[in-house]
């Protein structure tokens, strides 16, 4: 089972048993991203809290 | 002498404020204060001030007044009690970006909220002497510059004030920096062994300072890039510009030699020969100043300007001294004369 | 197993097509030349290639007939014996810039003289595989390629395939570089007390990769700048592009995936999260990947787009061995899996 | 194919662990733990592999029976929870302390605290294969070595062997270590401004891994101190020994020779002549060599003994794949043929 | 003003020197000397004095009397021409080696070759105030000191002072050091690729310093060993001595405090918390201080005790400028106020 | 007395007793310049050996 990343339009290779409402990350972006339905699996992006990450 | 307190002491802007006026002559530094560390030694946090000093941080909350105070806190502190620290000091000196821009909404745009005390943009000077020397001898009020900035502004400066630029054409600077740029407040990217050796691109579009280039240069069409390599103390940038009409050395040698009259910080440095042919920012360490140069491609047109400084110093806390001198009639260089060292 | 000898086996990237070499199944290594080592152990020089062979330098004038043979030389030595080696080995690798260009025309602007074989130009193919693979599979000379060349062409290649470069505005590429580049043998600039810790211009303008660029990409508004930082192997290339029309982030990915396909050390990089958002060097020392990636101000229509890679591979000695694979039909990874180092 | 899980697979050591399973031959990677980053790539935070795995991390929870459980756990957490690891890996190597000495008193003088399994203690082969190669191949579990334990044990190896230690005299032993020996977790000492340069006395004295240099060697009068230096990855142990009777170079040799023999990782660096004359850490990045070397002063019988690793590998993960190996009955070398780089 | 010139100004110890006199109230330099550079300004090899001087080499043969001529040459071209020098400068301070032991049988032991000039020796005093500070405030000829030696001669003061050291057990120094101590001509192991990231072995047996600890403190079972890490400047000396008698923490504050009393320059870092416990090189760059500590094993009786400097300043140039105070009736600090940076 | 360099204008410092063809360098670019007339004094750019400087 795949789906598409919202952010960057990759595939994402997902397990059978995935759930409503599971976080997936995206192999490519990175992106967190949220199953909202699941027939067929949609994926949005998971609100982030912008991270601080350097200087 | 001049009484001066330091807000926001045990961070690196505020380590390297309190070395400069331990040794400064006209000055008596009263309180330097920590949230964190109030209690201990200054040189529990600053292990360089060892045996120059006795002074303990103090809490904000036992501030006294005094002649000048200093801050030197994250984004938006000063901005949200200006007019409580202004109760304190006679003048202030701001090394936050919260008062550099003087228009509340370009502060919104590149900061993304409303200013908290717009009113207060006005009254502040924008503390780059080599721009607003004559202002800032005669404010109260001065706002710290961005390292970046500032070495970007610098780098610029020269060609900027000769009129050399195509301003139809890109103004691409990148700048390279070092790990105290970021503070003194580990996070996970600052942890040494993830850190060290990088060449990181950290900001390579949508730096914040680019507002500060944009309102002390008039230029619209300048693009920043930042990239983090192996260094602690230093800035180099880099600006690609090209110019217009054709120029050669000589016209950028006299461009140099007009924007660098009278500065005592800027130094030119475009060498034939040797080892150090152009500005470096290895030398500059713990020094005020910004060295300048450039590098011409006559085939295209393209100059290289350059300015290395350290981001500490000339960055932000010897910028912040050599307003302090300014302000209060003393010489411009006093307290800033240690003249970084080689080899290093 | 394929014969291949190395000729100027005692500097880096000689080494480095050492090391390869002997870890390659399908290789034998005949001889390693040196002049000024001649009966020394190889290990004597690369001191990580202790116990894994017993291989001492010889003298070019010793040198016997081979399948292979690979020139890792200054400048100009190849070009002026390019018929003796001929005549030894059945097919060569130029690590130089030799024979880099097609044209030499172009060749003697950017040298400054006479190309020394300028009829041997037409036979060799630029050894970057990733435009050129078809015609690395089918030839018999293969030139190498410029470390920092590289890193700006695999940057640019998925904007240029995706034909998203606004080509009236410059395109600024400014490539961080380590002090292995500059090859084996000490001078006054590279004494570890002046070499330690700089950020320093080392080719503001005027750089001779220049021509390599045009060369691959067509593109003639291309403006490159190299900075020496502080490490010893690795590059970042930082290339600041506009775009023609609105281009947003899924039009890079695509662009960027097009480009990456079918590359096997291409691999692209543009993280949300995490530390390791853009390419980086560090973690690439010792293997063949590009890593590429950019940064998009949908503002100003400025793409930055990056490429890291370790000059002595990707840059230089992995470059050549994927060439050889290639060449002889060999699966076009084998000998080059070392996927590099964290944390390091 | 055995299936390997790693528990603690976030970590620098499972990093390096995770490294090289995915390129032995023999293996396969069944499941990696991280509890903060479960569901996570791996690559996210060992960007080195990106493109080499598409594995994610797993909690403990779900933790599934595979042929070897290797733990890279921090210190006692394999301790409490050996029963529960027992139950899942056919085989169990940890790479943590908690099983590195058989005397639970020593463990209690040294850790402070009693032993939370002490009767596992006496079924775990000290991973050592230089000291107990025939142990480990017939037992199911090993534990891992301690990384500057095993800089000093393989130092001194030779001249313990031989019989040469004047046990009299302290031994002496300085380790110069990297920074990654401490994991990846960052802390206020870990951060780069502080971190970067540093020449900073660690541990001077009370270093509890001299209780595996007092387990492997039966030396009492041994004493060791760390001092943290720049670099990531290594660490440099400088012993140093009084022999009993007059000891000569010759002698040396034959010690080393012996002790070296048979041992696939021991190489002797000890060169008369060259910038490579004694074992450094630099050029064993990600290799699984320990370098063994001397100094010998005749007019005093003092013997610098010396050894270099990677921490990360024959100081822990490469180790634990050594030990892999044996227990298998699999080449001892298999996966960890990497041979270092240089320059680097 | 005294009159004050340099021979051997183009090196690092010539540099540093320079750079502290330029700041001397009470100095003026008269000339610098450099044979190779004659005639080319000062700042063109010390990129720092830019600005701050228009002086230009001399070569010797120019030079001309003076109050104080200090020579920063190689080894043995002091002792050479000290008739010479001595007819030029009304005092001499010699940085090299040459003056620095009083006994003619040890330099021959050391240097492998008779003194140039032995009955000169016992003219000068050996330049460490901490030692001799009485004797050099009333001498003309003063030598200086080692920087190895020196760190570890003030690491072990207040332990001999206080006569703690059991002399039948050997005691062994560790001395960690930067590139800078082997001045600044390049040579293939300087070479930045090669030196960079090294733990590197320099001089683990055998070095000529340990004459200046046997001469400084009566020791005669000292047993020192030199390795070069990744630094520019600075040392840090780790010696290992164990105690006749039992020892505490409290006994040591006190010796410690003893000999650092009335010592402008040695400072105690004795730390409990915080990360700056120990002494440490990297703050004291620029600075002439000495930082000394301890840790104490009570269990076996070993002290560890270390001392971090800057080799070019109180290892070199530093110290001459504190003799050249003392020398004088100068306040024994002036000109050597700049007191380090962190972070750095 | 004083001398204006060919290569960046800067102002050159002489010392009374120059001589013809002695090489000063300039304070300001770095430059090698000979002295080719004394009377006034005039500097010319003295030939050099294009140094290689780095990588
Ligand atoms: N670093 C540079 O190169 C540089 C250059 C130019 C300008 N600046 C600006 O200078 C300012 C200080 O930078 P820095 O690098 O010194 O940062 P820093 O090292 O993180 O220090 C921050 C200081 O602010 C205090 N502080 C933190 N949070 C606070 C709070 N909520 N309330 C009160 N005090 C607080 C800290 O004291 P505690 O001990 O109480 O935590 C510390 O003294 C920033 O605005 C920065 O943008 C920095
Ligand atoms: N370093 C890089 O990152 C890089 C990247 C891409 C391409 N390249 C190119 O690769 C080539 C080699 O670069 P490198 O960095 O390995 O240089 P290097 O370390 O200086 O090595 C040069 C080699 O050439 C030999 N050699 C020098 N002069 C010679 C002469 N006159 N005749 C015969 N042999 C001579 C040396 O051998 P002896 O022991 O006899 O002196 C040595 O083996 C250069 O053309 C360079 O442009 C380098
Ligand atoms: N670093 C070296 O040079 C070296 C050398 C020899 C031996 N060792 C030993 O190897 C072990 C691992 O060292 P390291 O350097 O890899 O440490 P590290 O980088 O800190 O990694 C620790 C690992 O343990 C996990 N972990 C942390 N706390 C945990 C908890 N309470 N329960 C379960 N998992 C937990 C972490 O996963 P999360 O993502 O869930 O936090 C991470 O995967 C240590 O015992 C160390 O002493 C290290
Ligand atoms: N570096 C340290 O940390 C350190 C510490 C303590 C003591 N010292 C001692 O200080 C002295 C200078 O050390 P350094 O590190 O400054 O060395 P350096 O950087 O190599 O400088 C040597 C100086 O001596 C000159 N010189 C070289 N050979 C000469 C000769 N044959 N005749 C006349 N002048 C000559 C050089 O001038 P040209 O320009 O003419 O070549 C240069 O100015 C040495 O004796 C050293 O042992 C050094
Ligand atoms: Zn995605
Ligand atoms: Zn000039």
């Amino acid at each position: 089972m795949s789906a598409q990343c919202p952010e960057c339009e990759g595939t994402i290779a997902l397990a059978a048993d995935i759930l409503d409402g599971e976080i997936v990350p995206c192999p490519d972006c990175g992106a967190e991203l949220e199953v909202v339905s699941l027939n067929p699996v949609v994926l949005e992006l998971a609100p982030e809290v912008e991270e601080d990450w350097g200087e | 002498m001049l009484s001066v307190s330091i807000v926001g002491g045990s961070g690196y802007v505020g380590g390297e404020l309190l070395r400069l006026l331990l040794g400064h002559p006209h000055v008596e530094v009263r309180q330097v204060t920590s949230e964190r560390l109030a209690g201990q030694y200054v040189y529990s946090t600053h292990p360089n001030l060892r045996g120059r000093t006795e002074l303990r941080y103090s809490p904000q909350s036992s501030l006294e007044p005094c002649d000048v105070l200093i801050l030197a806190l994250p984004h938006s502190s000063a901005a949200k009690n200006i007019e409580h620290y202004a109760g304190l000091g006679q003048a202030i000196i701001d090394c936050s970006a919260d008062f550099r821009l003087r228009d509340p909404e370009a502060y919104s745009r590149w900061y993304g909220e409303k200013h908290p005390a717009p009113h207060w943009l006005e009254r502040f000077v924008y503390g780059l002497p080599e721009l607003y020397r004559e202002q800032i001898r005669s404010t109260r009020y001065v706002s710290g510059v961005g390292c970046n900035a500032t070495a970007i502004n610098l780098a610029l400066l020269p060609l900027v004030k000769a009129g050399l630029i195509d301003q139809t054409k890109p103004v691409v600077a990148e700048v390279k920096v070092g790990s105290s740029e970021a503070g003194a407040v580990a996070n996970d990217g600052s942890h040494h062994a993830e850190r060290s050796g990088v060449v990181r691109s950290f900001a390579p579009v949508g730096h914040r300072h680019t507002a500060e280039i944009m309102q002390a240069h008039g230029l619209e069409n300048v693009h920043i890039s930042i990239t983090s390599v192996e260094m602690v103390r230093g800035a180099l940038a880099t600006c690609h510009v090209f110019t217009q009409g054709s120029v050669n050395e000589r016209d950028l040698w006299r461009a140099y030699r007009a924007a660098a009259a009278e500065q005592p910080f800027l130094r030119i440095v475009h060498d034939r020969s040797g080892l150090h042919r152009h500005p470096e920012p290895k030398i500059l360490a713990g020094s005020n100043y910004a060295d300048i140069g450039w590098a011409l491609d006559e085939a295209t047109g393209r100059v290289v300007a350059l300015c290395a400084l350290d981001n500490l110093m000339k960055g932000a806390a010897g910028a912040a001294i050599q307003c302090l001198n300014l302000m209060h009639g003393f010489e411009e260089t006093v307290g800033l004369e240690f003249t970084g060292l080689h080899p290093v």
